[in-house]
């Protein structure tokens, strides 16, 4: 078995947002790599920090509030973070190397430009190919995600497509320009479930058909369980669990991936099987002790978890992929 | 000091908050001095010294006389007074009128709330002080004419921010919700979408009190409205033109008076509406 | 887009018809006798008598309205009671000195007020946007008769760069035009440079956090396009609407500055009228004055499906 | 005993029309709800599952006569209420209340808590209770739903979803309802808080005896909570049945591409799961397709589907699928 090599490693990445009320730790010390050609899922609930992560990665947090305070993206081995966020390099990343499709499709293009003056604006600022061929480009774009009558397509405007067309649109954008990694931030949260699906299957045979590597960011445990490969679970700013996704889905070792599994609804569960939610809310994370944060809710936590400092990321078993931030052992104990 | 610090310290001293504070005191002070004008100066603002016209500064009269020998200072005070209590009470009425047309027209649907609408409109399409002219015709001289000439053409800001702001509330849930457990229209109007109003009032309202101000003086500058003798900044200036290029100070003052109140309301109600309601930033 | 346009214009229609009920009752309202106005107090009954029948004044009051309407249909107006000569002649006669200076006062105004807001957003918080800020706040402040006092004070009285008064025709002498229109127009476009400005600034920034341009960052679209093309079009509508409000407060300001500059325009025709009870003067000045306003709102309306494609589509 | 019938829906039609034009011309309607028949029990939860613009919602809001029918009948408690006046309605005002999907707008922002369920509580006419007793009232309601009775001096803004949330049911509570519209009650949820709330509609169910009419899209919500599920398409029941007997049984085309989109988190399962990616999208209500709106898409479609609308039909126990191609 040949190993991958990682495409992208982000490694220590600390993304705050300094409000009136405090600094907001959105990301915390947060590591993590995709290979090529894999399908990663970063999963947790909102306000966990998963989507500005991604949003730190190419650099397009708002400044101010927020501030990208230290650590390193290496992207094919060249650290994006070294770059400056309105400089030429992370441009000729963005769109072209790494793509995002995000979780609006109604607000994510502009309301007063066509579909095609969107889509040939960004395969123009990438290839440097006339107006002409940029357009026909974008017509094959728009055949490649399953748009039909691409050419008639390219002169609407957004508010005259559906949401899941709109969705369509964005990856067609984001595969325009061939880029090798794809960041889906929600891309299928505001769509209906069968759209959902028609969505997924689309991007899924593109970064399979064309050996892209994806980050699928999300709180929908099932999406993950049917798509992703490996899976990092974030809970307030930090990365509590990861490994792949049979490890993750068949023996969560975390408490809160356990809790959250539980707390689904699930179709395949028998009729009368109770939820067990997980009690009290996400914490904002402004000014969070140095202990595990999720400490509050945590069912199994112990005098110990209260008192020490924040757990570090751990082996469940020595020499294994999957890891864990928690004080406990709770193999078995499930 | 260099540049880049003489800028930085710059920034801090315009930042909102001290500016808000500025502008707070500034206010404060001419209610002030509007009220005690009588104990800031031993002068009536209507005593004439022909004998002693266009004094200089001096220390019986620290802004001089003007051309009828009467006390700058004085005048100033008493313009104050003037000036502040007619566009606080137009604002009003026009606050008190508009909510209520607005209400209306918001609320209940048809013919109703077309005529309240379209009356806004061909109130809104005659040029303001056009109106004011041709409403003080109505109104008469003096301070009630001028508040009820200004109050009337500032109306449909306040029916045009209402309607809105009813129409956006009636698609909130909770105005179902009320009318779900039984609650009447009227008690629904009153209870929740009347309170949720104000916010968005008061920005409008001190805004509005700068606009008031400006219409006054205007007012008052072309002679219509409040008429000499009583003292009104607007009026000053005008009195002061012939006398220009001798006296130039008498004209500038009480210009700058009115400038230093209106932006002051300005200032005021951009922080307001900052605080209370961001969505109208770049509406109002 | 005609069902648009004929919509628009039904709306615009009952407008100027609610005005001309509005500027023919509050004359009706008032007391006093516009024949006996006309013709002093010591005129006899009967010659006074005769001219209420001329004017029509001894018809019902819809009647009255009615007639007056009609004669405006057939371009007259009535007879200026002080003047004595067609209503329609002296506005004509005034109105195109108003407008040569109201439309350079609003050409000035978009273009200046737009750029500085466009800065303004762009260099949002630096050392230019606070300066900006700074003299916007004061201008909007700023009483238009104060400004032209002080124009004349500095440029005409001290430094004798500008004619201190008066209005030359732009066919007779452009540059004696120019210069005796500069004073004049600044002051008109002031405070509509300043909340032109404020507005551009204010939707840019709030357009600026909206998620397709946060796209087309991501997209790797350079930050010059993203803000004059991604940005400012959408930025633009509702400062499209604002400026088409802002038209009437360019005629309004006109009253002011005509007196100041001692210009003969319709707005000084409008307040000496006011002062003679001159009242189909009155009427006529209202009515054409809320027509212009009625008609660029008009004009706007049809602009907005330019910049925004919804509205074109409800064109359809 | 859950035999009574509380609710009964007959062959209700809801058409929206659209204007157009410069005069208002009327360019069409949009066929929201186009005959849909139902009943509910007293005491069960029946669920309304389908995508957006399948009118789940307006059913939901027909039920409680925020609209007005175009056709059909609603029966309440044995009595037609379709076409009550706002007066006539008001008795049954109270007994039937909704929760609403978006705890934010659903709640007044300028009123307290203790005020939005004390409004709620001194609306009633016939209230007698003194001012301690609804203040009591107040604190047993908060309780219920396991809101602090220490909240009641907060205000919306100062709550997270899940608590606003709970205060909108104690609101509807303060009417002692006997029919709760549930309105997508969750989906504006984190997934940690959803199952809260969901147990607190099953708690209160069983101690108040309550009925539920639950609108969701996700269907493994609407399967854990409700006893029966009518499953829409475009203004359309296309399938109603005993809330397991979906799952295990699915009937309609459409029912089944549904199920199947939907991925669930137990691995081994999921890798083994059949996979129907339905093609194209949904019409538009405006000009819905003939005879069975789901034949465009369907890949059993045939003459017959195209041309003849099927109506609901028997297939099994309490189970009812419009559908030609299953005999």
């Amino acid at each position: 078995m040949q190993d991958k090599t990682p495409l992208l490693v982000v490694k220590n990445l600390r993304t705050s947002f300094f409000t009136s009320a405090g600094e907001v730790k959105a990301v915390n010390d947060v590591s993590y790599h995709v290979d090529e050609e894999e399908v990663v899922a970063i999963v947790g609930e909102s306000g966990c920090g998963k989507s500005v992560t991604q949003m730190s990665v190419l650099q397009l947090v708002q400044t101010p509030p927020g501030k990208i305070l230290g650590g390193e993206v290496f992207y094919k081995g060249k650290d994006l973070l070294k770059y400056g966020q309105k400089s030429k390099e992370i441009r000729a990343i963005r769109g072209a190397e790494i793509s995002m499709i995000f979780q609006e499709p109604m607000t994510s293009l502009n309301p007063v430009f066509t579909i095609g003056q969107q889509l040939s604006q960004v395969i123009r600022v990438h290839k440097h190919v006339s107006r002409k061929e940029a357009w026909a480009e974008g017509v094959e774009a728009l055949r490649k995600v399953g748009i039909p009558e691409p050419e008639a397509r390219m002169k609407n405007y957004p508010f005259e497509m559906s949401g899941g067309m709109r969705q369509r649109v964005m990856i067609a954008i984001a595969i325009a320009c061939n880029s090798s990694l794809i960041i889906a931030d929600e891309p299928t949260t505001a769509l209906d479930v069968t759209t959902q699906a028609q969505v997924m299957e689309l991007l899924m045979s593109i970064v399979k058909g064309l050996k892209k590597a994806m980050i699928v960011v999300t709180h929908n445990l099932g999406l993950v369980t049917r798509y992703a490969d490996r899976i990092y679970v974030m809970y307030a700013g930090k990365i509590i669990e990861s490994g792949t996704t049979e490890e993750i889905m068949k023996h969560p070792m975390h408490p809160y991936t356990i809790g959250l599994l539980k707390s689904v609804p699930n179709l395949s569960d028998e009729k009368g099987k109770a939820l067990v939610p997980i009690e009290g809310a996400p914490p904002i994370v402004i000014n969070l002790p140095d202990r595990c944060a999720f400490c509050p809710r945590c069912p199994y936590a112990t005098e110990d978890c209260m008192n020490a400092s924040m757990p570090g990321l751990r082996p469940v078993d020595v020499g294994q992929k999957h890891l864990v931030a928690c004080h406990l052992d709770m193999r078995g104990s499930r | 000091m260099n540049l880049s610090n003489v800028k930085k310290r710059f920034k801090v001293f315009f930042n909102r908050g001290v500016l808000s504070v500025i502008s707070f005191v500034v206010l404060l002070s001419f209610i002030l001095i509007a009220i005690i004008a009588p104990l800031i100066t031993k002068y009536s603002p209507y005593e004439q010294n022909v004998s002693n016209k266009y004094a200089a500064s001096s220390a019986e009269h620290p802004f001089g006389t003007d051309k009828l020998g009467r006390d700058i200072l004085t005048r100033l005070a008493y313009g104050a007074r003037i000036s502040l209590l007619a566009s606080l009470l137009s604002s009003l009425v026009a606050a008190v009128i508009g909510l209520v047309l607005g209400l209306i027209a918001g609320f209940f649907k048809g013919f109703i709330s077309q005529l309240i609408m379209r009356i806004a409109d061909a109130e809104l399409s005659i040029p303001p002080l056009v109106l004011t002219l041709v409403l003080s015709l109505l109104f008469g001289d003096g301070v009630f004419g001028v508040v009820m000439v200004i109050g009337i053409s500032l109306v449909p800001t306040y029916i045009r921010l209402v309607f809105g702001l009813v129409l956006s509330q009636k698609k909130n849930d909770y105005v179902l919700a009320a009318k779900l457990i039984g609650q009447s229209n009227r008690k629904i109007i009153l209870k929740h979408i009347l309170p949720n109003c104000f916010p968005s009032l008061i920005v409008l309202f001190t805004m509005n009190l700068g606009t008031a101000m400006m219409l006054e003086a205007s007012m008052s500058y072309l002679g219509i409205g409040i008429v000499p003798p009583t003292p009104t900044w607007g009026g000053m200036v005008s009195e002061s033109y012939e006398v220009l290029i001798l006296h130039p100070m008498q004209a500038i003052l009480p210009g700058l008076c009115i400038m230093l109140v209106v932006v002051a309301f300005n200032i005021l109600g951009d922080g307001l509406r900052d605080a209370l309601d961001p969505r109208l930033r770049g509406k109002l | 887009m005609l069902g648009y346009i004929v919509k628009r214009l039904g709306i615009s229609l009952i407008i100027i018809f609610i005005v001309t009920v509005f500027s023919f009752s509050i004359i009706h309202i008032l007391p006093g006798d516009p024949a006996r106005i006309a013709l002093g107090e010591e005129a006899d009954q009967a010659a006074v008598d005769a001219l209420r029948a001329e004017m029509n004044l001894d018809k019902p009051i819809t009647t009255q309205y009615v007639l007056w309407i009609k004669g405006i249909l057939h371009g007259d107006f009535g007879m200026s009671i002080v003047e004595h000569r067609p209503v329609s002649r002296i506005i004509s006669e005034r109105l195109p000195k108003t407008i040569s200076l109201g439309v350079p006062a609003l050409i000035l105004s978009v273009s200046l007020g737009l750029l500085s807001g466009i800065i303004s957003a762009i260099k949002r918080g630096k050392f230019v946007d606070q300066i900006l800020t700074i003299c916007t706040t004061l201008a909007v402040g700023m009483p238009e008769f104060w400004l032209g006092v002080f124009g004349i004070f500095l440029f005409g009285l001290k430094l004798h760069l500008l004619p201190i008064q008066g209005y030359t025709a732009p066919s007779a002498d452009f540059t004696q035009f120019v210069r005796r229109a500069i004073m004049p127009v600044v002051c008109l476009a002031i405070h509509l440079i300043a909340s032109i400005n404020r507005h551009t600034r204010a939707n840019l920034l709030e357009v600026i956090n909206q998620d397709y341009v946060r796209t087309a960052r991501a997209n790797g679209i350079p930050e010059r396009t993203v803000i004059l093309q991604h940005s400012l079009k959408n930025a633009l509508i509702p400062v499209i609407t604002m400026i088409a409000l802002q038209v009437r407060v360019v005629l309004g300001g006109s009253v002011i500055v005509e007196q100041v500059f001692n210009i003969t325009g319709i707005g000084l025709l409008l307040k000496t009228a006011v002062g003679n009870r001159d009242y189909l003067i009155i009427q006529g000045c209202v009515l054409i004055l809320s027509m212009i306003t009625v008609g660029c709102n008009f004009v706007v309306d049809l602009l907005y499906g330019v910049v925004d494609p919804k509205i074109r589509e409800s064109w359809r | 005993m859950k035999n009574n019938t509380l609710l009964e829906v007959n062959d209700l039609k809801m058409h929206f029309p659209i204007f157009k034009g410069a005069f208002g011309m009327k360019a069409g309607v949009v066929k929201a709800v186009d005959g849909v028949s139902f009943s509910v029990r007293e005491g069960e939860t029946f669920g309304l599952v389908g995508e957006s613009g399948c009118g789940k919602t307006t059913v939901g809001r027909s039920i409680l006569r925020i609209y007005k029918p175009t056709a059909g009948t609603v029966i309440y408690n044995g009595e037609d209420i379709t076409s009550y006046t706002e007066k006539e309605m008001s008795k049954y005002r109270r007994e039937m209340q909704m929760i609403f999907q978006d705890p934010y707008s659903s709640l007044d922002p300028r009123q307290s808590v203790g005020s939005i369920v004390r409004e709620a509580i001194t609306t009633d006419k016939n209230c007698k209770l003194s001012l301690s007793e609804v203040d009591a009232k107040v604190d047993e309601l908060l309780q219920l739903v396991e809101l602090d009775a220490s909240m009641k001096d907060r205000y919306p803004h100062e709550m997270s979803g899940g608590q606003r949330q709970r205060l909108g049911i104690a609101r509807a509570l303060a009417c002692n309802p006997k029919l709760i519209v549930c309105d997508e009650p969750v989906s504006a949820l984190d997934v940690s808080i959803q199952a809260q709330i969901i147990n607190l509609f099953i708690r209160l169910q069983k101690k108040l005896g309550l009925t539920y009419v639950f609108v969701a899209h996700d269907l493994a919500v609407v399967r854990h909570i409700s006893d029966r599920i009518a499953v829409m398409y475009l203004g359309n029941v296309v399938e109603i049945t005993e809330a397991t007997e979906l799952y295990d049984n699915p009937l309609h085309p459409y029912t089944k591409a549904l199920l199947s989109a939907v991925p669930v988190t137990d691995y081994d399962v999921e890798k083994k799961r059949e996979r129907i990616t339905l093609q194209g999208e949904v019409p538009s209500p405006i000009n819905a397709p003939s005879g069975c709106p789901f034949h465009p898409r369907c890949i059993y479609a045939t003459e017959e589907c195209k041309q003849k609308k099927p109506e609901l039909a028997q297939h099994g126990d309490n189970h009812f699928v419009a559908c030609h191609i299953i005999k």
